[in-house]
């Protein structure tokens, strides 16, 4: 029952093919700015696709926030922090591997039982999502489904969905200060504390300075040692 | 075999999100935790939207025209709509063939679609929180790479400080 | 009842939607309180307790509907499931909801002092407006029926919980690296469930609850995708409530969080998820379906009794308060799956008393926790030298708690520990009985620990002078000793809560008393 | 500045049109794919664009920190009050039904759509400034030649 | 006064007084007062029970606590053994009182505050536990009643105080959590109840292995009994000033393990099911080799409180053999030694905290020719030892008497030599003391001179001890009645003999 147009199919299986190749170059890179980069190219190549799967709305959305958003966020951020992530040891490796293939396992185990791709008669394609189309076209008068679901039919998940996002920006006021300000300001015990002194860690990270240079990047060894020193004596 | 070849893209699908979890779990760098994690959720919606196509179907835009002039058949729509789910799953299969003979175009699953728009913003909600701590943490401990961190924590543990 | 009579007839109406709803308007209506200093913080503190106060009165008028009545259901947007979003409040969310909204006034009173000390004070007001959220967000995961609403409140309540928990980074740095481990622990458990959720509507086309149940009841029963989705839930949402292996994020979140909303995660977190885990493995899912009951009672309660283990010997070694309850935390936690892994009425009853008793307990203790952290900047064991003596009434309180987390008699945690054992024995297992047992000798230890360092030493000297006596402020021991005095009344009289118990446990396994199918002899 | 002047001329002249854009996909969300979501992030980007040609300073001329807060609010508010609205007339949360009752082609739906998604619109566009302003604000403790 | 409300009032009288008493912390007096009205309060309760209960068996009111957990419940019913032992407690708590008064003040401990509520607690755990009227319901008060006692037991709050503590509470936590609790819910379980009756609350024809094992847990399980091996809390928790050890750890504590031991076998096996499993056997064998081993531990102690600790411990095995052998004669021992050995114990306890008090001599060789500037303290230890070891004409006599019956009743005869071994071994180790007091010239007369200086101050700490000692010797003659008044816990087939 694969009634695909071959030039569709051959499409999606580069789509696919492009996705994969990514994503193993974002595993293999050390250069934030590449993988950053390499991200937006990931969240492009979805877009495309689900152009491609009939999903103009979220290609949309992919290519604004994962293409846009995303990618300056993620800059900014390097920007504020590092260039380079340091190799990984191997003993780090050999657990995740282990789960990820325990998941992968799992999954494929129950690849046989999922529905045909693009199968008109699966239990999704039959179930509440057709008869949106139907009921749209027959009480709501709007021509993008997807908008009606969204706001009337779900429209209570897209309520929740606004708050995620009154709450992503008020959180990171919250972290950062709208005028890069925050953070500075130590809690006190209201009373005379027993506790051993804390640091702090304004000048821990004054004693980090020597840290940000790419030499000093270089050598994470004396680092290290060097560091909590300075923080100690602070 | 067949089935290998009706869910290819399943499978694909699969292998990404097995390779974002692992950027996730195996890499130290807090940004590239983050790459990680943001793959890994981008393949998950692709897993939603592969459910949702059909095959020779359209984006579900409905052309106004067709509605127009199908406007008279609003009275069963209240029944499908507001009748308990049982009916509606019942009806769900003389919908999809309705839907194929008044207007002779298929269209793909919208409601994967809407699941996803929210999840998306969720997903990007999440990655600028994750963001800003990376920077605090960057500002108040010099480095962002975990393994470093942890050390750093433990020799502040052993000289007593709390940071 | 005759409570029930004074409840307004439209909570049975708007009730569900309101509890939800009140917290999110309030939240953002207060994260544009003026942000100078004092008056925005005092006012959104204000605004804070009167929504929780609220919401407290409407979950307890609906719990009284729900007993009387049966169940409430409302439907989002007016669409009917599964086209819109339903709500359906009965007998197994419905206390919860209780407990949630009551824990959160507790810490609201609690929170004035804390908070004044702890959070900068132009950032008050919005610290105040992501708690409404995260308190919400709790809420909104319990009451709703449908499968995606539950991801998208769980991502509510959880985004704004990584930010309170950073924000405990102008006390102690680590909070930083604790909430970005959180966060990136929480959202790979998010999209598991997600991934779950996912495959669940592959085989039935549908998002809402009773409409997942009932397509599945019809068939699908044994097939491979609904395996993998259940599997993927169970994962999802074992890393929201702390299932032991997948634990390791709490601790540190639990520790360095400002002590006030870690007195409010501590209590109702982990309960919300695992409320979820009860409600999709034995209403969504069933166990007398082969995979399950053996996915429940194996993997689940095999991995209680590791958490129990673990988690108690941890505890008995760490040197930082807070991270003794943290662990103690995942152990109790671990109980609760236990008794829902034997997946009898009287054990899933006694999981879900020990999930009520535990959140009073340990409301309680973080409470007082925060308290010695507020007057003596104490956060290490060996710094509770003395307590007794300059801190007397909130060690008192302390101590209560402590003991009752022991599991001493005439105190709650004797109450659902007693019910668990006794369930175990009723369903055989006499090996999770000596685990009980065991786990509970060890909470001797670490909780004799932190009593004996206060009652046994003499106070610090600072200088030359020994530390003087300095009470908490009243707004931290009212909520520490209605803690404490709830831990004992409902110790000795726990008609109360057991019936509620019963209650939840009998909608899980259908009927009272009855073992549920495959669970008995097979 | 100077080497960027063409930078600023063209950018200029795009700014509009992207803000315009924005509010084209806001507002045909209803016949074609696009909606609040979408549109707000545009709109935001355009404010960005101006940020980062003619520097943050600027920006935050153009559009104040303070409005930040109270514009995410306000969308909450805008979404929210619908649903408190439909309330009032009688419904349940966000049944926008009740806003035109006898309406045979929906237009009570359409209503509440259009208020939502311009809810949607105001909360996103303020929280991507909000999330801008605080990483672009944030002094970088590390030059240039780290590059 | 309702029988239901003043059974309630047992438990409430001193849980008031434990409320009380702090308030009263800055006025010492005030603050005794409390204790002594609300002793006095209890006794008079007491007795108007006591009188009540032993009219007829149909007298033995109930009263319903509460319901938690699924099938448990909380229940007091009083009986006759229940109530005897809530006589002797309250009783004892009253002299106690009288004595600790002079030995707090004489030693002018502080935290005296907490201590007095302690106590308070601790009594209303023993009457909980007195009349509880089924196995949780006596669990409950038997754990409040450990938690109580640990802040007596660190009292000093010393290095040696913390240590003795942990111990105490260690093991008496571990047993009885670890097998007690297991116990009595495998009695729950099995029997379907844990409510006390008269004969057993078990099928007949129930497993005898089942039944062997759950009596094994009970028997090491009630770790207050003090039965070897689990008896090693017992010396460490001598570490407490001595009215604790008096009260507590010769009465209160231990007597409400041993208690436990015979209400279990008495109400919850039924003598006939306990005499016929074999564990009851090896329990006999068990306990009889600590009434010797303890005795003989006993007479190597130079140390007068651990010396009396370690008679505590073999006296108490006398309790544990006599429910084991499960003979009428056995139990009634059983039942008369718990209200003597109380009796006895604590004059000589009240003795050493006299000595302690007036001459701060902790150590037998260091009494030499004290009892001549003591006359009356060395009078009443001598009376106590007297009893203790069971000659007549003190009450001490008649359990050892009953259980010699016993032993032969149930065939047991070489166990007798288990008895008559301990009796000399008592000798040996009681007599002596008091043979010192008197007959041995003293050390250095100067500093017993002192002591007879100042002698009337300690006049509350000498009064205690003689009046406990005249009780030793009047119970001698109150035999009867009590045989009596017990006979009813007994199945109606065994009461033959009284």
């Amino acid at each position: 029952m694969m009634v695909h147009s071959l030039p569709i199919l051959l499409m999606e299986i580069g789509f696919m093919a492009m996705l994969l190749v990514v994503a193993l170059a974002v595993l293999r890179m050390r250069s934030l700015f590449a993988i950053v980069m390499l991200q937006g190219v990931y969240s492009l190549l979805c877009a495309a696709w689900f152009v491609s799967l009939d999903a103009v709305d979220v290609a949309f959305t992919e290519a604004a926030v994962g293409a846009g958003v995303s990618t300056v966020l993620m800059l900014g951020a390097m920007l504020l922090t590092d260039r380079d992530a340091n190799p990984l040891p191997t003993k780090r490796k050999l657990g995740p591997l282990f789960v990820v293939i325990i998941m992968g396992i799992a999954m494929f185990y129950a690849l046989g039982d999922m529905p045909a791709f693009g199968d008109a008669h699966s239990a999704v394609n039959t179930g509440v999502g057709a008869q949106y189309v139907q009921s749209t076209r027959e009480e709501m008068f709007l021509p993008n489904v997807v908008t009606a679901v969204l706001a009337s039919y779900r429209g209570y998940d897209t309520f929740g969905e606004t708050v995620v996002i009154f709450m992503a920006g008020l959180g990171v006021v919250l972290l950062l200060g709208l005028n890069g300000n925050a953070g500075k300001w130590r809690a006190k015990p209201n009373g005379q504390s027993v506790a051993a002194p804390s640091q702090p860690p304004v000048k821990m990270a004054a004693a980090a300075k020597p840290v940000k240079t790419a030499a000093a990047k270089r050598k994470p060894v004396r680092r290290k040692s060097a560091k909590p020193k300075a923080g100690g004596t602070s | 075999m067949i089935t290998l070849f009706e869910h290819y893209n399943y499978a694909i699908v699969i292998i990404l999100m097995m390779i974002g979890l692992y950027v996730v779990f195996s890499s130290a760098n807090m940004i590239k935790k983050l790459v990680g994690l943001s793959i890994f959720q981008t393949s998950v919606f692709l897993l939603y939207i592969t459910m949702g196509k059909v095959t020779g179907g359209q984006p579900p835009i409905l052309d106004p025209a067709e509605y127009e002039s199908h406007g008279g058949g609003h009275e069963s729509a209240p029944a499908a709509a507001h009748g308990s789910g049982h009916e509606a799953a019942q009806a769900s299969h003389d919908a999809v063939q309705s839907a194929a003979h008044t207007a002779d175009v298929i269209y793909s699953n919208p409601l994967p679609h809407v699941l996803i728009l929210t999840a998306i913003v969720v997903g990007v909600a999440t990655l600028a929180i994750g963001l800003a701590l990376v920077v605090r943490t960057r500002e108040m401990y010099g480095t962002i790479e975990e393994n470093e961190i942890d050390e750093l924590d433990y020799l502040g543990n052993l000289e007593g400080h709390a940071g | 009842m005759d409570l029930l009579s004074y409840t307004p007839a439209w909570i049975s109406t708007h009730g569900p939607a309101l509890l939800v709803v009140l917290p999110l308007m309030m939240a953002v209506l207060t994260a544009i309180l003026p942000s100078r200093a004092a008056i925005g913080g005092k006012l959104a503190w204000l605004a804070v307790l009167a929504t929780s106060g609220i919401c407290l009165a409407v979950a307890v008028s609906m719990l009284l509907q729900v007993m009387a009545h049966g169940p409430i259901d409302y439907a989002m947007g007016g669409w009917a499931p599964p086209f819109g979003i339903a709500y359906r409040v009965d007998a197994l969310n419905a206390p919860i909801l209780v407990l949630i909204s009551a824990v959160a006034v507790l810490c609201t009173l609690y929170a004035l002092p804390s908070v004044d000390a702890e959070v900068e004070p132009k950032k008050r007001a919005a610290f105040y407006a992501a708690f409404l959220v995260s308190f919400a967000g709790l809420l909104g995961m319990v009451i709703t029926a449908d499968a995606f609403n539950v991801f998208v409140f769980l991502e509510v309540s959880s985004i704004s919980t990584y930010v309170l928990v950073a924000m405990g980074a102008s006390r102690d740095r680590r909070a930083l690296t604790s909430s970005f481990n959180y966060l990136v622990m929480g959202s790979i458990g998010a999209t598991f469930f997600v991934i779950g959720i996912g495959f669940l509507y592959m085989q039935t086309g549908t998002l809402n609850m009773m409409d997942m149940a009932r397509i599945l009841q019809d068939g699908g029963v044994d097939s491979k995708v609904t395996k993998l989705a259940f599997a993927f839930i169970l994962v999802g949402l074992g890393l929201k409530l702390a299932m032991f292996p997948l634990h390791t994020w709490l601790p540190g979140a639990y520790s360095y969080a400002p002590s006030f909303f870690t007195a409010f995660m501590a209590a109702t977190a982990t309960k919300a998820a695992l409320y979820l885990m009860l409600r999709f493995s034995f209403m969504v899912f069933d166990p007398s379906w082969a995979f399950i009951g053996k996915a429940v009672m194996i993997l689940v309660a095999a991995l209680g009794l590791l958490g129990m283990m673990a988690a108690s010997l941890q505890a008995m070694f760490q040197n930082d308060l807070r991270r003794v309850l943290a662990f103690s935390s995942i152990a109790q936690v671990s109980y609760m799956l236990l008794g829902i892994g034997m997946a009898t009425t009287l054990g899933l009853s006694a999981g879900y008393l020990h999930m009520l008793n535990h959140a009073i307990i340990k409301g309680g203790l973080f409470i007082a926790a925060g308290a010695f952290w507020y007057r003596f900047g104490i956060t290490q064991v060996c710094d509770m030298r003395g307590l007794g003596k300059t801190m007397p009434w909130t060690m008192a309180g302390f101590t209560v708690l402590g003991i009752s987390l022991i599991g001493v008699p005439g105190t709650v945690g004797f109450v659902s520990k007693l019910a668990l054992v006794q369930a175990a024995a009723l369903h055989g297992w006499w090996w999770a009985i000596g685990a009980i047992v065991l786990t509970s000798i060890m909470a001797i230890i670490y909780v004799g620990r932190l009593i004996e360092q206060a009652y046994f030493q003499d106070p610090p000297k600072k200088g030359a002078v020994t530390v003087s006596k300095n009470e908490a402020p009243l707004m931290m021991l009212i909520p520490l000793w209605i803690f404490a005095i709830s831990a004992i009344v409902f110790g000795i009289n726990a008609e109360w809560t057991t019936s509620l118990a019963a209650a939840a446990a009998e909608l899980l396994s259908g009927g009272p008393d009855t073992i549920v199918p495959h669970m008995g002899g097979h | 500045m100077n080497q960027h002047l063409l930078l600023q001329v063209v950018s200029k002249m795009m700014i509009p049109l992207i803000a315009l854009f924005g509010f084209y996909v806001q507002f045909h969300g209803d016949f074609g794919p696009g909606g609040g979501f979408q549109a707000g992030v545009i709109v935001a980007s355009s404010v960005i664009l101006y940020a980062l040609v003619f520097g943050i300073e600027a920006a935050k001329k153009a559009v104040p920190p303070s409005w930040v807060r109270i514009g995410m609010t306000l969308g909450v508010l805008i979404y929210g009050g619908t649903g408190v609205a439909t309330w009032l007339l009688g419904g349940e949360f966000l049944n926008y039904t009740v806003f035109a009752p006898q309406s045979t082609h929906a237009a009570g739906q359409h209503w509440g759509i259009l208020s939502v998604e311009i809810g949607v619109l105001c909360t996103v566009t303020f929280a991507m400034l909000a999330i801008f302003y605080a990483f672009a604000s944030r002094m970088p403790d590390l030059s240039g030649e780290d590059w | 006064m309702t029988p239901e409300l003043a059974m309630v009032a047992l438990l409430i009288i001193p849980a008031l007084a434990a409320l009380l008493i702090p308030f009263a912390g800055k006025y010492p007096n005030v603050r005794e007062g409390i204790t002594v009205t609300a002793g006095l309060a209890l006794l008079a309760t007491v007795i108007y029970l006591l009188i009540f209960v032993g009219q007829s068996e149909a007298n033995r009111p109930e009263y319903f606590l509460t319901k938690f957990a699924g099938s448990f419940e909380l229940k007091l019913k009083l009986e006759p053994l229940g109530m005897i032992f809530a006589a002797v407690a309250s009783s004892l708590w009253l002299v106690n009182t009288v004595f600790t008064i002079g030995y707090m003040r004489g030693n002018n401990e502080k935290n005296q505050t907490r201590f007095y509520t302690c106590v308070a607690i601790a009594i209303s755990a023993v009457m909980g536990i007195a009349s509880a009227g089924n196995l949780i319901t006596l669990f409950v008060f038997y754990e409040i009643l450990t938690i109580s006692t640990f802040p007596l037991v660190t009292h000093k709050g010393d290095a040696a105080a913390k240590k003795g503590g942990r111990i105490y509470l260690l093991i008496l936590m571990a047993t009885s959590l670890g097998l007690l609790l297991p116990a009595i819910i495998g009695t729950h379980v099995l029997a379907g109840t844990t409510d006390f009756q008269v004969g057993g609350v078990f099928p007949p024809g129930f497993s005898l292995t089942a039944a062997g094992i759950l009596l094994f847990l009970f028997a090491f399980g009630i770790g207050k009994a003090a039965l070897m091996p689990v008896h090693p809390w017992l010396p460490n928790a001598m570490v407490a000033p001595t009215p604790v050890s008096a009260l507590l750890h010769a009465v209160a504590v231990v007597k409400a393990g041993v208690f436990t031991m015979l209400k279990v076998v008495i109400y919850i096996f039924g003598p006939e099911l306990a005499g016929q499993t074999h564990a009851s056997t090896i329990l006999c064998w068990i306990a009889a080799i600590s009434i010797v081993l303890a005795s003989v531990i006993a007479l190597r102690k130079d140390n007068l409180k651990a010396r009396l600790a370690y008679s505590t411990i073999s006296q108490l095995a006398y309790i544990t053999f006599g429910a084991m052998l499960a003979a009428p004669a056995a139990l009634m021992g059983g039942a008369l030694q718990i209200v003597m050995h109380a009796w006895g114990k604590i004059t000589l306890f009240m003795c050493a905290g006299a000595i302690y008090t007036a001459a701060h001599r902790t150590n037998i060789s260091a009494l030499n020719g004290l009892g001549r500037t003591m006359p009356w303290v060395f009078g009443a230890f001598l009376i106590g030892s007297l009893s203790i070891i069971g000659l007549p004409p003190m009450g001490g006599a008649w359990p050892k008497y009953f259980l010699m019956i016993g032993t032969l009743e149930s065939g047991k005869q070489v166990l007798l030599a288990a008895l008559l071994i301990s009796s000399i071994l008592n000798v040996a180790y009681l007599v002596p003391v008091a043979i010192r007091g008197f007959l041995l010239p003293p050390d250095d007369a100067k500093a017993d001179a002192k002591i007879a200086g100042h002698l009337k101050d300690y006049r509350f700490v000498r009064f205690a001890p003689v009046i406990a000692a005249i009780g030793a010797f009047i119970l001698f003659f109150a035999v009867g009645p009590l045989v009596d008044y017990l006979a009813p816990i007994l199945p109606v087939t065994m009461r033959g003999g009284f």
